[in-house]
This record gives C-alpha cells, sequence and structure tokens, in this order.
C-alpha cells in the first residue's frame, strides 16, 4: 500500500486536494511499482482522471453524505465515501442516559423505520431483563412494524424515481407514505419520530380508529402497487436503468456484511423476521423475495414484492388483533438490566438494526452499540459502482436506500 | 476482488429490434396514460392550502407539537416540583426552578421551563408524571425567527409566595392575592432574556446557543 | 342551409414584415422602418411573454400531472407567478465564479438568447405575420438553433467547474447527433413541398397534413422529430445536460440571477421554436385542417383564424412535451446515444428514402394539388 | 447448531480460547496474537461457516485498563451467532491484527473502531478516522474522554 503522502507527491496535483485521504485504487498503486502492462499505461496517458466531489450538498446523495469519485469522463473508477457529516456520538450519549431514554435515540437513526428502531431497542432490553408481553402488544408492534416498512419503500420508489430523473414518482409515494403518516399521527403522535414501541409494551394503545384506518390504507394502496409498476417498473427507460446495474454477488454481498432487501437481491434468503421470527411473524404466512442477478433491478422487485407481502402481513393480523393491556412494565420504574453483554437483531426495512448493549448493572447501559443497516450497506456501493456511469451511480446509491444519519450516528 | 465475469448477468431477451422498441413504445405509452388520469381528475389533487384552510384543520388528537400543563379553571396547576419530568428527559429540556415555601417548611413550583429547541417530543415527562400534570398538545405552530424564543415557561403564576402572604392583612386579603388573575392560557414563551431561575449549567448552552 | 354559405375558398397569401418593410421603403421610408421596429419590439415582447406563459403552463401542467396545486398565491391561481419570479432573478446578486473564465461566463447565456431570438425570425405565425419568409427557412431555423449550443458549452467550460463542464459536454454531445435525426426528418416534408421556404411548406398541407398525407412515412418522421426534437432542446427524458440528479444542475450550476434567467429563457423559446417547426411542417403551420376536395368541411374549418390553428397546434406539441417531461425518468449517457445512432438514425435514413421513392412515385395522399 | 455443540466445535479450534459468561450468546474469547488465524477458521471450517461480520465494536473497561473488542459473527449457511471477543491493554499500545481479509466489512468497521476508540489495526490498508474530522483529537468512546463540548448533565 502506497501512503498518500507518496502517492501526491509522485500523482498529479489534481490527486492531492481532496482534504481527506485518498484511497489509491490497484490501478495507481500498480503504475507507481511499475507493474502495469503498456496497454494500461497508454491508457492512463491518453485520458487524464480526475477527481470529484459527488456531495455533501448534492441532490442524490439524500442528504449530507459525500462521495469521492474518480473519473475518467463519465466513467466512475473509484467511489470514496466520506462519513461524518452528521455524527452526533449517539452511542456516546447513550452511556449517559437510562435505558427509557434509549428508544428515542433509534428513532433518529433510520427514521424511516423509526417504529422498528424503537422495536429494536425495546425488544434488546426486554431480552435482557426476560420480560414477558402479551400479544397485543406483540400484534400491535407487528402491524405498524410492516406499515413503516410499506412507507419506507414507498419513499425509496418515489425517491428511486426522482434519482432515474422522473419526478413524478416522487410525489406519488409521498402522496400514498401521507396515508400512512396519518395512521401512525392517530395512533403515536407523531409522523416520523415516533418513540412509540416502549420497553415493556407500547406508548398508547392503538386508537379506535386504527383498524379501520389500516383497512382503508390496504384498499387504497393494493392497486396503486400496480400503478406504480406500470408507471415506473414497466417503463422501458427504467429497465435499461436498472438491469445489469451495480451487481452485487451473492458471496461478496456476505463478505460486505450487506443485509436486508439488497442481500435478499443477491440472492440470499436471509430475513430475520422468517429465520428468527420475533412478534407474531411465525405466525403468519409471507414470502421472502429473492433476487438471481444483484443487479438495481433485482432490488427495484424485492422491495416491491416487500410491499405486497407486507400487506398480506397486515391483512393477516388485522383482523384480530388480541385484547390485553398495551403496557406490561410501570412507566415511572427504572430499568436496570442485568450485567452482561446482549445482541439483539431485528430486521428494518434496510436490514438488520443490531444493539448490543454492555451492562454493568446499573441504571445507564455501560455502553451500547448501534449496528446500523446502512453503515455496511453503503460500502457495497465501492463494489458496484465502479466502472459504470455517474447516472449508474445515481441508480445504485438511490437502490442501496441510504438513510444518511443511520450511517453515521 | 472485484471480478465480475463470473457473476450471472441479465440476459435481455433479443426478440428483435422492431419488437424491442415496439414493446418499449407501449411501455411509454402506459406511463403517459396514467399521468394524464391524474392531470385529467383535478379531484386526485392532494395539496392542503395551509394557511387558508385554518378553521377547517384538524389536528390528530395525540399529536404531539406542544408541552403545556394543565391548569384548573381557576388557574391552578397540581405540580410538585418533584423533578421526576426533569430527570426523565433525555435532552434537559426541562428545567423544574422550585422556590422555598417556608409557610409549609417544603418546595414549591416557581417556573417550569420547557425548551422548544432540544426537545424531541419523546411523550417520556407526560409519562412519568406521578400527577397527571403535563399533557402534550396539537398546537404546532411553534415557529418563530429567534432560537432564543423557543424557550417556555409552562406554568402559570400561582400568586404570591408564602412569605408575600404572610405579611398580608387578613385572611380575605391573602385570598384575593392568591386569585389568578387570568385563565391560564398555554405556555407563554420566556422571551430570552428572562433566565432567573435557570441554573448556571444551563446558562452556559443558552448562551452557546444564543450566538444564532 | 349550409349550402348558402358563400364561398371561403381563402387565397392565402402571404406577407411578411420584412416584405412589408421592403415594399413600403420606396414610398414611405418612415413606414418602412415603423415596421421594422414594431416586428423588433413584437418579438422581443412575445419573447418574454412566452418565456413566462410557459414557465407558468409548465408549472400549473406538472403540478396536475403530480396531484398538486402548483403556484397558487400570486395573484388568481398564481397567474402572476412568472413576473414575480422574473423580477426576483433580475433583482438577484449575479454571481460569477472566482476562478471563472469571466468574459465567457458572462457572454454564455446571452449567445443561447441570442440563438433563440434569431430562430424566431423565421417562424410563421399566421400568413400575414412572420418576420421573414426566407426561401431557406427550414436551414436557417436548424442551423440557427444549432448556434445555442455553443453557448451551453461556454457557460459550462467558463464556468470552472467539474459538474458544470460534464453537463456542457453532453449537451455538446446529445445536441449534435440529435441534429442529425431531427433534419432527417424534416427533409421528408421538404421533398414533399418541394421547397424549404415556411409559406410554401404550409400552402402545400392546403390538402391535408404531410403527418397523415404521406402515408406512414409522414408519422414516423413525425415521431423522430418529436424525439430529436426533445433531446435537441434538453428536457426530459434528455435532459442530461442539466441533469439535476446527477450532475447538480449541469451546465448552469454556477450560474444565478439573471444569467440563469437568460439560460431558462433560451430553455422554453427553444421549447416553443422546435413546436412552431413541428406544428409548421408535420401539422400545417397556420393551415386549417383540410381533407382534400371536401369542400365543405374545408371551408367550416377556415372559420377559424390561421394564427389560432397554429397556436392551437403549437400548444398541443408543447403539452406533448411537457407530458414526456413529468412522465419518463432519464436516460443514461450511453442509452442516449444508443438511441440515437442506432435506433433513430437507421429509421430516419430507411424513412427518407421510402420518402424519395414516394415522391417520385407521386404515392400520397391528394398528389396532384400542391 | 445450538449453543453448546457450537462451543465444543469452537473450543476445538485452538487452546487458548476461553468462554464468557454474562452473555446473551455463545461468546467466546481469543488471545490477540491468534485473532487472524481463528478468524480464518471461523470462517473457513466447514461447520462453522461464519460468513458474515454482523457488527464489530468495543468497549472501554476502564476499570480493569483494557479494552473488549467484539466481533458478532454469523453464519448464513447454518443460521448460528458467535461472539467473540479480544482484550487489550488500555495503556499499552498494542496492535491487533485486521480481520479484513477474512471479512472485506471489517475494514470499515475497524475504521469505526479505530475512531472512536483508538485501537490500531495491523495489517489494515485505509487506517483513517471515518465519522470524526480528520484533525479531531482523543478518541470520544473512551470512558476518560473530555472535550470543551461535553456538557454535565444537570442531575
Amino acid at each position: 500500500m502506497v501512503s498518500s503522502e507518496m502517492a501526491s507527491s509522485v500523482l498529479p496535483n489534481s490527486l492531492s486536494h481532496t482534504r481527506a485521504g485518498i484511497h489509491i485504487s490497484s490501478l495507481d498503486e500498480r503504475i507507481l511499482k511499475g507493474q502495469t502492462d503498456s496497454k494500461e499505461r497508454a491508457d492512463r496517458e491518453t485520458t487524464q482522471e480526475y477527481f470529484v466531489n459527488m456531495g455533501p450538498q448534492h441532490p442524490s446523495t439524500h442528504g449530507v453524505l459525500r462521495l469521492v469519485l474518480r473519473m475518467d469522463g463519465e466513467t466512475v473508477r473509484d467511489v470514496i465515501p466520506v462519513l461524518g457529516y452528521v455524527h452526533r456520538g449517539m452511542e456516546k450519549k447513550a452511556e449517559y442516559v437510562g435505558y427509557r431514554q434509549q428508544v428515542h435515540f433509534t428513532d433518529r437513526l433510520d427514521y424511516l423505520s423509526a417504529v422498528m428502531g424503537n422495536w429494536a431497542m425495546s425488544s434488546a432490553i426486554e431480552k435482557a431483563m426476560k420480560t414477558e408481553l402479551n400479544d397485543r402488544i406483540e400484534t400491535i408492534r407487528t402491524i405498524v412494524a410492516e406499515l413503516t416498512r410499506i412507507q419506507s419503500h414507498q419513499l425509496w420508489w418515489g425517491v428511486l424515481g426522482m434519482d432515474l430523473g422522473a419526478f413524478t414518482p416522487f410525489l406519488y409515494g409521498f402522496r400514498d407514505r401521507e396515508k400512512i403518516t396519518a395512521i401512525f399521527e392517530e395512533t403515536m403522535g407523531g409522523r416520523l419520530t415516533m418513540n412509540y414501541i416502549q420497553p415493556g409494551g407500547l406508548m398508547f394503545d392503538i386508537h379506535p380508529d386504527f383498524v379501520a384506518n389500516v383497512k382503508k390504507f390496504i384498499s387504497y394502496f393494493k392497486p396503486l402497487i400496480e400503478e406504480y409498476e406500470e408507471l415506473f417498473g414497466g417503463n422501458v427507460i427504467v429497465q435499461e436503468r436498472l438491469k445489469n446495474v451495480g451487481i452485487l454477488d451473492a458471496k461478496s454481498a456476505i463478505s460486505l456484511g450487506v443485509t436486508g432487501p439488497i442481500l435478499r437481491a443477491s440472492g440470499v434468503a436471509h430475513d430475520l423476521r422468517k429465520l428468527e421470527p420475533y412478534g407474531v411473524y411465525a405466525k403468519t404466512k409471507f414470502n421472502v423475495p429473492v433476487g438471481t442477478v444483484g443487479d438495481c433491478w433485482d432490488r427495484y422487485q424485492v422491495r416491491m414484492q416487500e410491499m405486497r407481502e407486507s400487506i398480506s402481513i397486515i391483512e393477516q393480523l388485522i383482523d384480530n388483533v388480541p385484547e390485553g393491556k398495551h403496557m406490561v412494565m410501570k412507566f415511572g420504574a427504572k430499568i436496570r438490566v442485568p450485567e452482561g453483554v446482549y445482541y439483539s437483531q431485528m430486521e428494518t426495512a434496510r436490514g438488520i438494526f443490531g444493539i448490543f448493549i454492555a451492562s454493568d448493572g446499573s441504571e445507564k447501559p455501560y455502553r451500547m452499540h448501534f449496528r446500523t443497516p446502512n453503515f455496511n450497506n453503503l460500502w457495497a456501493i465501492t463494489q458496484m459502482a465502479a466502472g459504470g456511469r455517474v447516472g449508474d451511480l445515481v441508480a445504485i446509491l438511490s437502490s442501496i436506500d441510504i438513510v444518511v444519519p443511520d450511517i453515521d450516528r | 476482488m472485484n471480478d465480475t465475469s463470473a457473476q450471472p448477468t441479465r440476459r435481455i431477451p433479443i426478440t428483435g429490434y422492431f419488437a424491442r422498441i415496439f414493446t418499449g413504445f407501449v411501455s411509454l405509452l402506459k406511463g403517459l396514460k396514467i399521468t394524464f388520469h391524474y392531470l385529467s381528475h383535478p379531484s386526485t389533487v392532494v395539496t392542503q392550502q395551509y394557511p387558508e384552510n385554518r378553521a377547517t384543520l384538524k389536528m390528530a388528537e395525540r399529536l404531539r407539537a406542544q408541552l403545556t400543563m394543565i391548569h384548573d379553571d381557576n388557574g391552578y396547576h397540581k405540580c410538585t416540583a418533584c423533578h421526576i419530568c426533569e430527570q426523565a428527559c433525555p435532552n434537559a429540556s426541562i428545567h423544574v426552578a422550585e422556590r422555598a415555601k417556608p409557610a409549609l417548611s417544603k418546595t414549591e413550583l416557581d417556573t417550569f421551563i420547557w425548551r422548544l429547541d432540544s426537545c424531541t417530543f419523546c411523550n417520556l415527562c407526560v409519562m412519568v408524571c406521578p400527577f397527571q400534570v403535563l399533557q402534550m398538545k396539537s398546537t404546532f405552530e411553534s415557529s418563530v425567527y429567534d432560537q432564543r424564543l423557543l424557550i417556555y415557561n409552562l406554568s402559570r403564576y400561582a400568586g404570591p409566595t408564602s412569605t408575600v402572604l404572610a405579611k398580608q392583612a387578613d385572611d380575605e386579603a391573602r385570598k384575593n392575592a392568591v386569585e389568578p388573575r387570568s385563565v391560564y392560557d398555554g405556555p407563554t414563551a420566556l422571551n430570552g432574556f428572562f433566565l432567573a431561575g435557570i441554573p448556571k449549567e444551563l446558562l452556559v448552552t443558552l448562551d452557546r446557543k444564543g450566538e444564532v | 342551409m349550409f349550402n348558402s354559405l358563400p364561398n371561403l375558398q381563402v387565397s392565402w397569401e402571404v406577407i411578411s414584415v420584412s416584405q412589408r418593410v421592403s415594399t413600403t421603403y420606396g414610398e414611405s421610408p418612415i413606414l418602412a422602418v415603423v415596421y421594422a421596429l414594431a416586428a423588433i419590439v413584437a418579438i422581443i415582447l412575445f419573447m418574454s411573454l412566452t418565456a413566462m406563459t410557459l414557465v407558468y403552463t409548465e408549472r400549473k401542467v406538472a403540478a396536475h400531472f403530480q396531484c398538486r396545486l402548483g403556484p397558487m398565491r400570486v395573484g388568481w391561481h398564481g397567474i402572476l407567478q412568472s413576473i414575480a419570479d422574473t423580477l426576483k432573478l433580475l433583482l438577484k446578486e449575479d454571481i460569477v465564479p472566482d476562478q471563472a473564465d469571466k468574459a465567457m461566463h458572462l457572454f454564455a447565456p446571452v449567445l443561447c438568447v441570442l440563438a433563440a431570438l434569431l430562430a424566431l425570425i423565421a417562424i410563421p405565425f399566421s400568413p400575414y405575420l412572420a418576420v421573414s419568409d426566407m426561401n431557406i427557412g427550414v436551414l436557417f431555423i436548424s442551423a440557427v438553433s444549432g448556434l445555442g449550443v455553443l453557448g451551453i458549452l461556454l457557460g459550462g467550460w467558463s464556468s470552472n467547474n467539474k459538474w458544470s463542464l460534464l453537463g456542457a459536454m453532453r449537451a455538446g454531445a446529445q445536441i449534435i447527433s440529435y441534429e442529425l435525426s431531427a433534419t432527417l426528418s424534416i427533409l421528408v416534408v421538404v421533398m414533399f413541398s418541394g421547397s424549404m421556404k415556411f409559406s410554401e411548406i404550409v400552402q402545400s398541407q392546403d390538402q391535408g397534413w404531410w403527418i397523415w398525407r404521406a402515408p406512414v412515412v409522414g408519422l414516423v418522421a413525425f415521431l423522430i422529430f418529436l424525439v430529436a426534437s426533445t433531446a435537441e432542446i434538453n428536457r426530459t427524458p434528455f435532459d442530461l445536460a442539466e441533469g439535476e440528479s446527477e450532475l447538480t444542475a449541469g451546465f448552469h450550476t454556477e450560474y444565478s440571477g439573471m444569467r440563469f434567467a437568460f439560460f431558462f429563457l433560451a430553455e422554453y423559446l427553444n421549447l416553443f421554436i422546435v413546436s412552431s417547426m413541428g406544428a409548421t411542417l408535420f401539422l400545417g403551420g397556420w393551415m386549417p385542417l383540410h381533407i382534400g376536395n371536401l369542400t365543405f368541411f374545408n371551408q367550416v374549418m377556415d372559420l377559424i383564424p390561421p394564427g389560432l390553428w397554429f397556436a392551437l397546434k403549437v400548444s398541443g406539441f408543447i403539452f406533448l412535451s411537457m407530458w414526456f417531461r413529468w412522465t419518463f425518468p432519464r436516460l443514461r449517457v450511453d442509452q442516449l446515444m444508443k438511441l440515437e445512432w442506432k435506433v433513430l438514425l437507421p429509421i430516419g435514413f430507411i424513412n427518407l428514402l421510402l420518402a424519395a421513392i414516394l415522391t417520385l412515385s407521386g404515392f400520397y395522399f391528394f398528389p396532384g394539388n400542391s | 447448531m445450538d449453543s453448546a455443540e457450537l462451543q465444543v466445535v469452537v473450543g476445538a479450534l485452538h487452546s487458548s480460547l476461553t468462554f464468557r459468561e454474562k452473555s446473551d450468546r455463545l461468546s467466546v474469547v481469543v488471545p490477540s496474537d491468534q485473532l487472524l488465524s481463528v478468524a480464518m477458521k471461523l470462517r473457513d471450517s466447514e461447520p462453522l461457516s461464519f460468513d458474515m461480520l454482523c457488527a464489530h465494536t468495543a468497549i472501554d473497561w476502564l476499570k480493569d485498563e483494557k479494552i473488549e473488542l467484539i466481533y458478532q459473527l454469523y453464519s448464513t449457511k447454518h443460521g448460528h451467532h458467535l461472539m467473540m471477543s479480544v482484550y487489550v491493554s488500555r495503556t499499552e499500545a498494542v496492535a491487533v491484527p485486521s480481520l479484513h481479509t477474512v471479512w472485506q466489512i471489517a475494514q470499515w468497521q475497524e475504521r469505526e473502531v479505530y475512531d472512536l476508540f483508538g485501537i490500531c489495526y495491523s495489517g489494515h490498508p485505509d487506517l483513517r478516522r471515518i465519522l470524526l474530522e480528520d484533525d479531531w483529537k482523543g478518541f470520544p468512546l473512551l470512558k476518560d474522554y473530555k472535550d470543551d463540548f461535553m456538557l454535565e448533565r444537570p442531575w
């Protein structure tokens, strides 16, 4: 490995202008060591590669993510993600507050699957304390989690459209997501960050209109998925843009620790809802959609199919929500997790959200680590985007469906 | 490491040059049909004209947009300044300033300071309150031009302190002094400069935030 | 009852402003100057009004495609929104990047507008309303609208921004490529009508528009022209030069204030010019809808004034363009080139060949009359 | 494979491995000099095949003067989990072998641990700060970390 200082002295000035150190690609390295063949060197001499900053202010980096691109004309040779623009020190903060206060931090990691984050944190605490929950709590949690998954995928669908240059899907996606946010607002009192699922149960019981509204939403949204497919998925331009773009094979996907729809699109049927069922997933019937090639089109298909599966899960559960209390733990009571280390995982809309707790038996965790799905998923882009065009890079980034605060924590 | 040759790629079936052009064309027409449907049906418009529709705008009952303290019709609240909400708050957005109540040798609530600027509306303060004095309301129009205006006093002035009361001539005069002068109408902004009763640690944060 | 209508066969005598100037010059030079000045003022007024209307229309149409309302605040249903926006853009600070090539950076948007303005000269709005009716009108518009790409290239290059440069290079490659297809499809009409003069092209469609009168080849040429012209004016699905999700704003990333407004103006003027080209060549321009020798039908159609016909056709064309923009995603840069060189150009060539055969053999609707 | 069976198989990998109690899953403690070889075996041996590194983090045990590195392993083939920990001294600078050759994602997860705990990984190709600024002083997740921006909670 060549150090960046050495590289900047050898390579043209344009290489050294990015503040963060530059990850030298294998070609550069071999050129520096004189190991290239004549063809490669000729390529290098005739075209000048350049670096360009995509972000932190860029419309399609979905927030303040910065990608340093090494480009050759329109072709992207290398992608170097630079993180930390929304690093808020969540893990440090978590050491200073009690367990109940941790839950609302998870809202602010992956804010598009906020409820699932709440659930992951609550269930991590519940598992550590060995709290038993009743069926009502579990059923409601499952329903709202699936609703969250749908709204997250709706947003992703819209944003994918916008990233590919079609603005209309973006607004259709938001329009339909609004229906779910309205349901959430009614029951949970929040639209984006709800802090709804609490250790030991739920913040509130469901609103009396909840069941009716969810049913109304399902009958509204079911035909719209087909419309989504017709407007966008069936469009020849979209197919051309997504097929065979950003291929990630199963082996490197696993090695890169990629989870969620991206891993499934690469052909690994890995879904915690099926493999290690939590909530009432064990009682429901659903399929895990799996891709074959692992390109953007597979990721598109997997997510669209997941929306349909989520609807089917909700349909199975919504008619018979069991009776019971919505909270089995006393709210005012301090939570003390027994001494030890605990790791618990949950399948959010973007992949596995893991929570690691190291407890010393006090009211506050000794160490709390959030294993966020987007952190691992993002790095897959370094493998997927190399060799594509800028347009491909945008499509790939969109098909990964990143949420930047979840990466930076 | 990045060997793409072994990966399966999606083969686009070559069903003929013109057939592909034709199917592509049809798929485009389908999309055009959908967008035209929405253009030709103005009833599908979902935009709400916000400031104009204020009169008819219904917010969800449970929407958490503003923390308030429940006061009864006479303007009294039940807060005992027990600090439980303050400790439950994850972001130190609540500060309960208390004062001595020598007549009962206890303390009582002086000012209930709530900082909207750092509040995350997690509802924990409401849930932990043993006397159910706090409440989240759906009044969401709290935007202001200055961040310092987002510091609120939730509690209504509850009359003079007991030391002042002790100086009153008789019970009748005391009763009159205690009676609230107006009905409670929600949190009042502290306007930034009223910072008495806020401990030094919080003032440090305020100063830093106040640079805006 | 209708039989008693007087014979409304209009002679369609074409007089352009430049003709008027030259004919009146001998008699009264003052009148000629007045005519010329009026034309200049009218064109400038027309230019700004068209662009503003188009921006407003685009926003409204886009909004309703997307289940929104669009501008609603300035004036009734936001009708004055464009004026407010123009004022805002004019009053905004004109920022020139420190490292930019200043002269070029300032000149580029002017060049874009200039190209669009020049093209407006040749457009026949109605038999009596065209600035100039030159005998190479079609060629003139093709040539002049090609100048616009120079402005885009200059703007992108002089901004000294990599995204701008990428956008400009894309625009250059794209416009030059698609110019070919557009010209090939225009040639079909030129061949059928036997002239490059707009008035003659329009008058040749007296018996019917070329889009249906030339069997199949007319329609194919129209479709190719539709695609190629959309690409030429950088609109979705071919807005790679701008490509806001890829290149932030492409060639005009570094422009603000009035110079940005100039690019904006040029974009919408180009939309208008391309639409009027399409309407004139394929849909008969100001010529009412005539079908061969159906005299009665033709007479009824003649009741609608030719200027209105032209406006209707152009609006239809513009609406189509907006409809595309708010439905389709953007192509990738290599797919864009593939579409041109592998699909449109071969089809265009074959189409031109067929059209030549049809013209020579006279195998099209109502051949005797044009 | 349940936890007890897994313990037998993992324990057979190397004699120096110990198992930790007070954990919700099987948790093996590996000496830092054996880390790379044990990790390779964990990934490659057929009954284990831990092919995914779910999470990598660290705990600063201030009282014991140790930092514990934690690797959460998962096998997509068999569906079992393993927690692997390595203790390194808090005071002396000891380099831990980088595991990016075993699991690619380790490269970035190690960067994060380096950023927040200051652990140096030997053989890491690109050990830079990842979340914090390049010129940040100190390693914030250490228990004795202090800086001017930190506020004490009022209670």
